[in-house]
C-alpha cells in the first residue's frame, strides 16, 4: 500500500466498495458454474480487482473501455450493473446483453463499457478503434483497453500499439499481468525485457505499477488520463498482480504448487485495502456485506429470470439478411 | 447521364457521401496518394488526411480500428488493397465486426464497409487474385456486394456505405477501367438497393445467374448462344448476401434452367447455394438438373496461359447453355 | 478391440505417429499441461518438451512456423485450440500452407495437420462455437477431415498425419466424451483412409449424408424415421474434401432421395455443395428435390435455450426425412 | 564504404560481380515489364543490392532464406540461377516454380530459397519456422529472413521474433529499410525510436548498418551467422537503404521530389564498390559486361521458351482431391 499517511480516506473506501462488489461478484459466478447455474466458461479476477477500481475511477461516464475474458472487474468499476452481469452469465432475459453473450461478451455502451471479447488480443484494435472514433468525432473522452500478459505475443499488440502512437491517440493500454495464460506461465512465452519495453518501442510513454496496490494504480492512471486528456497521445501500463484462482471457474490448476498461491493470498489487494481503512476506523465488514447482498440478490433474480425469448435468436443480427422466425 | 468508369463511379460515390455525411471516412494503405488502384484519386485533397487516413500495413488493426470507430458512432470505408489481403484481418471481420451487434444484444451495431478487390487479373497469381465471396455469405452478420458495372458501383456503394451493419464489398480488378453511364447529377439519395438483382438481358430458354465480372461473361455467352438459337436471360446478383431469390426463381421458373457461373472455385462457392437453392425449391419444375460453371479447384497460377484457362469463357458458358437446352429436350 | 473416447482415440493416435516418425511433432498453446481439452495428456512426459511445444499465444505464427518448418520436412501437427481462433492465423494456412506447394512449381510440400475443434458446444457464443468446414473445403491445396467417432478420430488422425499435404482436422468439442471401440493393438498401419465415406446405417427410402457431431443426430433421427415406417440410411462423410461422390451418389441413387444435415450455418455451408453436386449429377434421377437440414444464419447465442435452437434436432432431421418420402409419394 | 585500407578486394570483387548481376535482372525485368513481356507486378530491388550480397556471401548451401515482393537480389545472392527466375518472371516453362509462382513466389529449394512471398511479413513466421524444424532437426544451419520497413508494422513482426527469442533459433532477421511502403513513407506510419528498439523489446539481439556499404553488411552478418550457429539465438539487423526505383516497374513515384531521388542515386552501393574497385585496379566494366550478357542471355532464352503445358494449371496442387485435367 502507498505511504499511509497521505491516504485519502474516502477514496480508499469508494475503492473498497468496489473491489467488494467484484469479489462477491466473482466468488458468486464461480458457486453458480459449480453449481451448474452458468454453462459457459467463467474466468474470475480474484486478486485483480485492485486495477479495475484504480483505473476506473480515473474514467469519466463518457470515457470507455474494452476488457477480455477476463472483464467482470471493469464492467461493476465502469459503472454496469452486477444484476444484468448475472443475468448475462445466467443467459437469461435482462442480462446486459440479453443473454446472447454470456461473461465472454458482457457489454454496456451506456456507461462506455464497448465489450468483453473471447479472442485474446482482440480488444486492442477496437479500443484503438474507439479511440480513433474520438478524435475523428473532437471528444475529449478517453479509451482503456485491458488486456492480460498473454496478450502480448499477439500481433495486434504491435499493430494497435504502433496506430496508437502514430495517430495520437488518446488510449491507456493497460497490462494485467497476473503471471499466467491458461495454464502456461507467460514467463516461458514473452521474450525480451518485457511489456514496457515492447510499448516504449512502439513510441507508447509506459511505466509499471503494482497492481495490488489500489492506490498507485489510481494515482498512475491519474496522470496518464491527464495527459491523454491534454492531447499527449496514447499510455500503457504495466500492473502485475496474480491470479489467485484457477484459468475458468472449473480449473483447479494444479499446474502450479500450493504454497505459491498461498503466498499470493497474503498479497491480496482487497484484503490490504481492508486493513488500511480498518485501521482508519473503517467498517468494512458493513460494505463487505453489503456487497454480498447485492450480489445474492442479483443471483437469487438471475435463477428466477426467464430464459430469452427463442425468438431472440434471430434478432439484432443485421437489417437485411437476417433468418426469419417461425416458431 | 455521363460516362464514367467503374473506378471512378467508386471515386465518386464515396465522395458524395463523404459530402453528405461527415461522420463517413476511409482509412487504409496509400490512400493519400490516390490508393493502389487510384480508387481514392482527389479525396484527400478535398476531405484531409483526417478522412481519408493513410495507414501502417497492419490489415489486422485496419480492420479492428474500424470495428471499433464503428462501434463509437463513425461509419469508416476500409480499403483492403486485395481481398487476399483481408485474409490477414479475418478475426476482426468475422469474430468481432459481424457478431458484435448481436453478441451484444443490439446495443451497438457497426456501420461499415469492407471493399476487398477480387479476381484474376494480369498474372496476379495465387496470393493475389482470389474471390472469396462465399466466405462471406456464409457468415451471419454480413452483408456481400460484387458490383458489375459503373453505375452500380456508384449506388451500391453509397448503399453499402448507408447501411447500418458490415458491408463486404467486393470490387473486381478487371472491371476498374470498364466505362459505363452513370446518373450524372443524381438525385444524391440515388441509391442502386441492396438485396435485388438486375436482369442484365432477357431470355427465355436457360436463366444464368451470375455476378461481378462473370456478368460480362454471361452476356458474350448468351450473345454465342443466340447465334445457335438458344434464347439466355442474364441475372446480375449484385447482392450476394441477400441475395435476390424472389427474381432468380422467377426466372428460372420461366426458363426451367439455371446455370449459375462464377469465376471462384466452383467446389464450395457461392454459386452451390444458388444451385442448391433452386434445385430445393423448384424441384421437378426444372426441365434440366441445375448447372454450375466456375474455376477448377486450383490455386491461380500466373503464366497468363495457365491464367486464362481458370477464367471462365464465354465460349465455355454458352455451350452449357446450350447443353442444357438440348439436353433437356433430348430428356 | 477396446472402448476409448473420442478425445483419448486422438492421442492415441498422434502417440503412436510419433513413436513411429521422429519428424512427427505438435505445437500449440498449453500442449504441456495436455492442452486445453486434455487431448496431449501424457504426451509431453513421454516425448518431451520438444516435441510437444508449448507456444505463446500467436495463432498466425503457430500457424506459419508450422508452414515453414513443414517447408523443410518436418511434420507439425498443429492446435488452434477452437476453431474461431484459426481465424486469426487464415493469411497463414489459406495464403501460404495451402498454396506453397503449388506456387513453388512442386518443389516442396507443406505436411501438416492444423487440428481445429468445431461445433456448438456448452453455450460457448457465437466466437467458440462455430463449424467453418464449408470454408476449408473450398480452398485448394486443402484437405478437410471431420471425424464422427472415436475410431476415425484414430485412424483419421493418424492417416492426416502421412498425408504430404496440409490437412485441416475439425474434431467436434461435443464428441470429446463420445465412447466407441478402437482397434486395440492395431496394425501400426491401419489407418482409416482419408476421402472414403462409411455407410454407418442401412436404409432404403432416403440418404442422409452429413458428418461430425451431426452423424449422431442423423442416427437417432433415422431411428425416429424407421418408426414412422421410413427407412433411411445414414453416410458419414469422414473426409469433406476430397468427399466421397462415388458413395454418396450409389446411395442416392438407389433411395431416390438426399436430405444433407449439417450443424453449421445452411447458407453457404458445405451441405449446399453435396446438394448441388447430386442435384446437377443425378437430376431427374430423384424421387424428390434435395434437401438441406443446418443451422439458420445467425450468429450462436450464448443462453443454451437459444443455441439448443440452433442445433439440428433429431426431430427436426426424422422430419424432413419423412416429408421427402411422403412428399415424393404424393408428387 | 568501410576503412579502404583493409579491404580485401577479391572478396570485394565477389560482392561486386553478384551486385552487377542483380543490378543487371532489375534493368531487364524493369524493361520486360514496361515491354509487356512481363505482365504480373515486378519490384526492383536497385541500390539495394549490397544488402543481398552482403547478407548471402555469409551463407553456406545449407543456409535458408526467404524473402518478399522484392526479392529477386536476394535469390541471385543466394545461388539461383538468374536464367530461371527470367523465366519465372515470364511465366515460362523452365522458369523456377514452372512460370506458376511468378516474380512474387520465386523459390529454388535446392540452393535454400524458401520463397519470396506476396504477402507483407508473412515470410517472417516461415523463416522462424525454417529455423525450428532446422533445431528439431539438430541441424547448425541458419536461416536469413528478408523483409522491408513497411512490414515491421504487421504483428508477424512482433509474433516472430518473439518465438525466435523464446525458441533460441538461428534466425537473422534482416529489415531492408529503403524508406517507401509501396506510395507512403514508413516514416509516417512507424511509431516508436525505431526497427533496432523493436527488436530488441522482443529479445532480439539487434543492430543497425549501413545497407549500402556491401562490406558493412557482410562484416556485421559474419559476426551475426557465427553467434547464430554457436547456439545465440537470433539476430536482427537494420539495414537502411532507398528503393531507388518506383514501388513496381510501372511506378513513376510521383509522390517523391525528384531530387532526393538524385541525391540518392549518389550513394548508390554498386557504383560505390565499383570506384572502389576500380582504384584498386579491377576491371569493373568486365564484370558489367559479364553480368549484362548473362541477363541478356536469360531475357532472350525466356522469350524464346514456351508457356508451361496447360495440364501445369491441374498439377502440384494436392496428392489427393486436385481437380483433374480434361484437356
Ligand atoms: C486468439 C486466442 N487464442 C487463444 C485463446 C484461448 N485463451 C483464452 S484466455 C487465454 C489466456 C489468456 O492469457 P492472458 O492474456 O494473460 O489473460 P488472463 O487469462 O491471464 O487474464 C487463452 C490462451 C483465445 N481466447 N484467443
Ligand atoms: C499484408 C499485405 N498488405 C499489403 C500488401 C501490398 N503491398 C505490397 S508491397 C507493399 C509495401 C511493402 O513495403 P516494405 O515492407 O517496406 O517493402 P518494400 O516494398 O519497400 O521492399 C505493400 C503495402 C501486401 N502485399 N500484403
Ligand atoms: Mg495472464
Ligand atoms: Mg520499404
Amino acid at each position: 500500500m502507498t505511504d499511509r499517511r497521505n491516504i485519502d480516506i474516502p477514496r480508499l473506501t469508494a475503492h473498497y466498495r468496489t473491489m467488494a462488489r467484484i469479489r462477491a461478484f466473482e466468488e458468486a459466478a464461480e458457486q453458480a458454474s459449480k453449481d451448474g447455474l452458468v454453462t459457459g466458461a467463467v474466468h474470475l479476477s480474484i486478486g485483480q480487482e485492485g486495477i479495475a477500481s484504480g483505473v476506473c475511477a480515473n474514467l469519466t461516464a463518457d470515457d470507455q473501455i474494452t476488457t477480455t475474458h477476463r472483464g467482470h472487474g471493469h464492467c461493476i468499476a465502469k459503472g454496469t450493473d452486477p444484476g444484468a452481469m448475472m443475468l448475462e452469465l445466467f443467459g437469461r432475459e435482462g442480462g446486459t446483453c440479453g443473454g446472447k453473450g454470456g461473461s465472454m461478451h458482457i457489454a454496456d455502451f451506456k456507461v462506455g463499457m464497448l465489450g468483453a471479447n473471447g479472442v485474446v488480443a482482440a480488444g486492442i484494435p477496437i479500443a484503438v478503434g474507439a479511440a480513433h472514433g474520438a478524435k475523428l468525432q473532437g471528444s475529449n473522452r478517453v479509451v482503456v483497453c485491458f488486456f492480460g500478459d498473454g496478450a502480448i505475443n499477439r500481433g495486434p499488440f504491435l499493430e494497435g500499439l504502433n496506430w496508437a502512437t502514430i495517430f495520437r491517440l488518446p488510449v491507456l493500454f493497460v497490462c494485467e499481468s497476473n503471471g499466467f495464460a491458461s495454464t502456461t506461465r507467460t514467463d516461458a512465452v514473452t521474450g525480451g525485457p518485457g511489456p514496457v519495453a515492447r510499448a516504449e518501442a512502439l513510441g507508447v510513454r509506459a511505466q509499471e505499477v503494482d497492481g495490488n496496490d489500489v492506490l498507485a494504480v489510481d494515482e498512475a492512471v491519474a496522470a496518464c488520463v491527464e495527459r491523454m486528456r491534454a492531447g499527449g497521445g496514447p499510455e500503457f501500463l504495466l500492473a502485475r498482480t496474480y491470479r489467485l484462482k484457477g484459468h475458468t471457474a472449473s480449473d483447479p490448476a494444479p499446474y502450479r504448487p500450493a504454497d505459491e498461491v498461498e503466498a499470493r493470498w497474503a498479497e491480496d489487494p482487497k484484503a490490504a485495502v481492508a486493513r488500511t481503512l480498518a485501521d482508519a476506523g473503517v467498517d468494512v465488514a458493513a460494505i463487505d456485506a453489503e456487497a454480498k447482498a447485492e450480489i445474492d440478490g442479483a443471483v437469487a433474480t438471475a435463477n428466477a429470470a426467464g430464459f430469452p425469448a427463442p425468438e431472440r435468436a434471430y434478432d439484432d443480427i443485421q437489417d437485411i439478411g437476417a433468418p426469419a422466425w417461425a416458431s | 447521364m455521363g460516362q464514367l468508369t467503374y473506378i471512378e463511379a467508386s471515386a465518386r460515390a464515396l465522395a458524395e457521401e463523404m459530402r453528405r455525411d461527415p461522420k463517413v471516412w476511409a482509412l487504409g494503405e496509400d490512400l493519400g496518394r490516390g490508393g493502389v488502384f487510384g480508387q481514392y484519386k482527389g479525396l484527400v485533397e478535398e476531405f484531409g488526411p483526417d478522412r481519408i487516413a493513410d495507414t501502417p500495413i497492419s490489415e489486422a488493426t485496419i480492420m479492428g480500428a474500424a470495428t471499433g470507430a464503428a462501434l463509437v458512432g463513425t461509419r469508416p470505408v476500409v480499403e483492403m488493397r486485395f481481398s487476399d489481403f483481408a485474409l490477414c484481418a479475418v478475426d476482426e471481420l468475422v469474430n468481432q465486426a459481424a457478431k458484435a451487434r448481436f453478441m451484444f444484444g443490439g446495443q451497438a451495431r457497426v456501420p461499415l464497409v469492407v471493399r476487398q478487390p477480387i479476381g484474376m487479373w494480369r498474372s496476379s497469381a495465387a496470393q493475389h487474385s482470389q474471390s472469396l465471396e462465399a466466405w462471406y455469405v456464409h457468415i451471419p452478420g454480413l452483408v456481400v456486394v460484387c458490383p458489375a458495372t459503373p453505375a452500380d458501383n456508384h449506388g451500391l456503394l453509397k448503399a453499402a456505405i448507408r447501411a447500418d451493419d458490415p458491408v463486404v464489398y467486393m470490387e473486381h480488378k478487371g472491371l476498374w477501367p470498364l466505362t459505363g453511364e452513370v446518373p450524372d447529377d443524381p438525385d444524391p439519395d440515388h441509391l442502386v438497393p441492396l438485396g435485388k438483382a438486375r436482369v442484365a438481358r432477357e431470355g427465355g430458354d436457360v436463366t444464368i445467374v451470375t455476378w461481378s465480372r462473370s456478368v460480362h461473361t454471361a452476356l458474350e455467352a448468351a450473345a454465342l448462344a443466340e447465334a445457335r438459337d438458344v434464347s439466355v436471360e442474364v441475372i446480375d446478383l449484385r447482392t450476394l448476401w441477400p441475395w435476390d431469390q424472389e427474381a432468380v426463381f422467377e426466372s428460372v421458373k420461366r426458363t426451367g434452367r439455371l446455370l449459375v457461373a462464377q469465376e471462384a472455385v466452383q467446389v464450395g462457392g457461392f454459386g452451390a447455394e444458388v444451385a442448391a437453392s433452386a434445385a430445393e425449391a423448384l424441384g421437378r419444375d426444372l426441365k434440366a438438373p441445375v448447372r454450375r460453371v466456375g474455376s477448377p479447384r486450383a490455386p491461380i497460377a500466373y503464366a497468363r496461359p495457365l491464367e486464362q484457362l481458370l477464367e471462365i469463357s464465354p465460349e465455355r458458358l454458352a455451350e452449357a447453355a446450350v447443353d442444357l437446352v438440348r439436353g433437356a429436350v433430348a430428356a
